[in-house]
């Protein structure tokens, strides 16, 4: 803390809870996106494909459905994040404890909203490969659906570990005498 | 047995004749291919491709004007193609032209409906002692 | 048949009767060098026609394996083969030269084809896919068309000799069953007649003889009567020396009606 | 960004992609054509073809079935579905798609060309046209008198114009043998095509390319082997073979002096892709080797369906429609002309 005027010095200044705001959000927001991001990937594909084969629509939907998870994760995350928000006296705002408690919903958002994000992705990505195969061969849907799972837990150890961290957060409510 | 037949080619050098055909697509593509096709001046073809969409008036007249042209000596026709103007040829008479039924690829050759070689087996199976003594 | 005991309208002469002879020669020769020529023409038709029964079948499998050819081209060089080739066609370049070949005086006409110099346009059809197969259908399709030609001469032959056997059959049938057989019956007509006129002569000659020997009998009875009435005593001798070898009866029966 | 394209490939194509798969699976298999094998009569043929993708196109064909009719209703299929995925492109797939008409267009512009030197009746000509080379104004080709006026006035508003400009001087239209032509025309086509999937990266450009060099390498070695004999020099040759593809350029230059086939067997079979190829070849034996072509370049066709996310596959449908096409007509024509024993010659199975 040596200059005042330092970006070191401007950053510690800012308040834990824009921290943890915008780790609520990004969980939500970036989940969203790669749930959104994995539909479209596996809905066009799934269309085309059930234009030729329409038995696929009904079974794919599953594939929607785990990216569709993916968002559910975010905003479950979203919501636990938000019920760790408590109101702290002015003067402990600044205190390591909620310094901590900031940086950890803040990390925790990183955490799921990235995770999920790239599980959406890649739950999409398999699940138009899916909606193709089981489109050629239906014996091949079981066995793309277990990549699929495997892909979709990538998003859940995101989940995991965030909600772990965000346990991490506690506020300082006692004003130290 | 009679004297060997004086056989001496009188090489009566007539200027060159063409072959026309009358048949399907793909066979007149091979002859075509062949380098039998002609085309003159007056963009007259010495052949005449003849599809489901055909009618028989034009194999009928093309017939007709392969049969009076002089500078053609030999006339192919798909033998199905031969049934539907029967009457046309089985009429003809002359030498000249000298017209072939040759088989189409999808109608494979039918030795009962070749007016030439009708006659021929008739003479061979009516008259065993040989076409002698007819007359 | 149909000449027996018909005959020619002639004259029954000896004179006639020479020339009938010499024309009957003549048929007769003929209809032997007809018979030949018709056996000549005939072994060559049936050579024809054999050749033609051969080729014929041939045909049938050259044709299929042409047009099959023909398929392998399009399998690989594309269906839209067919329209390049037509739309390259200009002047033909495979013709038919037609020659006479005689047979015992018939003139069969005889195709010969020959491939015109000048490079055709469809050497490089096919450059980059199946251009092989193009030529091969080309080869196979030349072939085809050496064959045609053959069986098109063989085909003519078959027509010409046809017609020409039929008429040299006609005229020695003719020969053998009319015109000889007329002019047999003229000659048999005219050597009846001429027996007859022979012998007609023959009687009359007899007649003439029988009627001078009655008119010799008569006048030498008138001349004996005349003895007898002039002089009776000759009349014994007489008689006996002139009548004894002409007591013909049947003079004796004419003898009235004579004059 | 090799790989990356997985995220936004969807965006335009992925409908398109999942559709052409879907026609891809509409093909015939193995199953098919031992059936179709069996057929008697080219009606048993449609028979088994209305339980196909064929059947809407083969159900009104009146019941004397011609050859030619079953490969013209077969190859309406195969345009109806590329229009069908035309319509719904947007760029770059959509100039891809039209890419792949290119070789067509040249098709028809030489023949209509052709026709034209000899004063045929367009629209006679037009009906022969394979209808996926047909653009916009292609009648006036025809009235065109000389080349350089049919460059002038028709070809240059058609997306060949490029090619003619780039290899055909003007002066070379006139007397230049239409088969060359065409060759040089498909040569600035392999190459402008080959430029274009480069530039659109990706495993579009990976497979893509890997397709046209062998493309461009099969031209070179057929234009090779079917000069042979022919009026056409060494530099001419030299100037058909597209300057890409595996064979390029140290092949090239062994193929352009190449006199007999064993020669260019020689050359070809240091590429070890191709070796393969001609392993199954008896020497002096060349006939075959368009048959052991069209089955290698299946195989790689059918290769790239395997990886997603690519325009690969729709070069590659349009070629394996092509090729069942060859196939259907092979085996119609077998049973027509009743050469059952030869069936199984022609056929190459695409699945």
């Amino acid at each position: 803390m040596a200059n005042s005027s330092s970006w070191a010095h401007a950053f510690l200044y800012i308040s834990p809870y824009t921290f943890s705001a915008i780790g609520i959000a990004i969980s939500i927001g970036v989940s969203v996106l790669g749930a959104s991001w994995g539909i479209y990937i596996t809905g066009s594909s799934l269309i085309g494909a059930a234009i030729k084969a329409p038995r696929v629509t009904s079974k794919n939907l599953i594939s929607v459905i785990f990216c569709e998870a993916v968002a559910i994760y975010g905003v479950i995350v979203a919501i636990i994040l938000q019920t760790k928000l408590d109101v702290v006296p002015k003067q402990n705002m600044h205190l390591a404890e909620s310094m901590r408690a900031g940086y950890a919903l803040f990390a925790s958002g990183i955490i799921v909203g990235f995770a999920n994000l790239l599980c959406g992705i890649c739950v999409g990505i398999i699940g138009s490969s899916c909606a193709l195969s089981d489109a050629q061969n239906s014996t091949l849907f079981v066995k793309i659906l277990v990549i699929e799972i495997f892909g979709s837990a990538l998003g859940l150890f995101g989940v995991i570990v965030g909600i772990i961290m965000s346990s991490q957060a506690t506020w300082p409510l006692v004003v130290a005498a | 047995m009679a004297a060997a037949p004086a056989t001496s080619v009188q090489g009566t050098a007539r200027t060159s004749s063409l072959i026309a055909i009358i048949a399907d697509e793909d066979t007149v593509t091979g002859f075509l291919l062949a380098g039998v096709g002609n085309v003159d001046l007056r963009r007259k073809t010495n052949y005449l491709i003849v599809d489901s969409k055909t009618p028989v008036k034009a194999i009928e007249d093309a017939f007709k004007e392969f049969t009076t042209r002089d500078d053609i000596a030999v006339l192919l026709i798909s033998q199905y193609i031969a049934n539907m103007i029967r009457f046309l040829i089985d009429s003809y008479k002359k030498p000249l032209p000298a017209i072939l039924e040759i088989p189409s690829k999808d109608h494979p050759y039918d030795p009962t409906h070749d007016s030439i070689l009708s006659r021929v087996k008739h003479m061979f199976s009516s008259d065993p002692a040989g076409p002698i003594g007819r007359g | 048949m149909s000449g027996s005991g018909q005959r020619l309208n002639v004259v029954p002469t000896v004179t006639v009767l020479g020339v009938v002879k010499a024309r009957l020669v003549g048929a007769t020769k003929g209809h032997q060098l007809l018979k030949k020529k018709s056996d000549a023409l005939t072994m060559q038709f049936r050579q024809i026609l054999k050749r033609i029964v051969q080729t014929k079948e041939s045909m049938g499998d050259i044709m299929k394996s042409a047009s099959f050819a023909l398929t392998e081209a399009k399998y690989t060089a594309g269906d839209n083969i067919k329209h390049i080739v037509r739309e390259n066609v200009q002047s033909a370049t495979i013709k038919v030269k037609a020659k006479q070949e005689n047979v015992a005086g018939v003139k069969l006409p005889k195709f010969e084809h020959f491939t015109e110099a000048g490079e055709s346009k469809n050497d490089l059809t096919g450059l980059a896919r199946g251009g092989q197969q193009i030529q091969l259908c080309r080869s196979a399709y030349v072939k085809a068309v050496e064959l045609l030609v053959e069986l098109a001469s063989l085909q003519t032959s078959f027509l010409t000799l046809d017609e020409a056997i039929k008429t040299t059959n006609r005229r020695v049938n003719a020969l053998e069953n009319v015109v000889k057989p007329r002019l047999e019956n003229t000659i048999s007509y005219i050597k009846g007649e001429l027996d007859e006129l022979e012998r007609e002569e023959f009687f009359r000659l007899k007649k003439i003889q029988g009627f001078k020997k009655r008119e010799v009998e008569r006048q030498r009875k008138k001349k004996f009567e005349e003895d007898q009435v002039a002089e009776i005593d000759w009349e014994k001798t007489h008689t006996k020396g002139f009548g004894s070898d002409l007591l013909v009866p049947e003079a004796q029966k004419d003898e009235d009606i004579i004059f | 960004m090799y790989g990356f394209e997985a995220l936004t490939f969807n965006i335009h194509a992925g409908y398109l992609e999942a559709i052409v798969r879907g026609y891809r699976s509409g093909m015939l298999t193995a199953v098919d054509y031992n059936n179709l094998s069996q057929c008697e009569t080219l009606d048993d043929i449609k028979l088994h073809l209305l339980a196909t993708d064929y059947g809407h196109y083969l159900q009104n064909e009146p019941s004397p079935l011609h050859t030619t009719a079953i490969v013209e209703k077969c190859t309406q299929k195969l345009v109806d579905d590329y229009n069908h995925l035309l319509s719904q492109a947007t760029e770059p797939l959509s100039k891809f798609l039209e890419y792949i008409t290119y070789g067509y267009i040249i098709d028809n512009v030489v023949l209509i060309v052709t026709g034209a030197l000899h004063e045929r009746d367009v629209q006679e000509l037009l009906e022969k046209c394979h209808p996926l080379g047909m653009f916009d104004g292609i009648a006036t080709v025809a009235a065109a008198h000389s080349m350089s006026e049919l460059y002038r006035l028709v070809l240059i508003d058609t997306p060949l114009a490029p090619y003619f400009s780039e290899c055909i001087t003007s002066e070379d239209l006139d007397d230049m043998n239409i088969e060359i032509m065409r060759n040089t025309l498909y040569k600035a086509y392999l190459e402008d095509f080959y430029r274009f999937c480069q530039k659109l990266g990706g495993a579009t450009a990976e497979i893509m390319c890997d397709l046209l060099s062998f493309e461009a390498d099969r031209r070179a070695v057929n234009i090779t082997i079917n000069s042979i004999g022919t009026e056409l020099t060494r530099d001419d040759r030299r100037k058909l073979y597209s300057n890409f593809g595996l064979l390029y350029p140290y092949g090239h230059e062994e193929l352009a002096v190449g006199e007999d086939f064993d020669q260019v067997r020689a050359v070809v079979e240091k590429y070890p892709p191709y070796q393969a190829i001609f392993a199954k070849l008896s020497y002096g034996e060349s006939q075959m080797l368009d048959k052991a072509f069209y089955e290698e370049e299946v195989k790689r066709l059918t290769l790239s369906f395997e990886q997603q996310f690519h325009y690969a596959v729709f070069f590659a449908y349009v070629r394996l429609r092509e090729q069942e096409i060859r196939n259907l007509m092979w085996i119609s024509e077998c049973v027509a002309q009743n050469q059952k024993s030869r069936v199984h010659d022609g056929i190459v199975l695409i699945f």
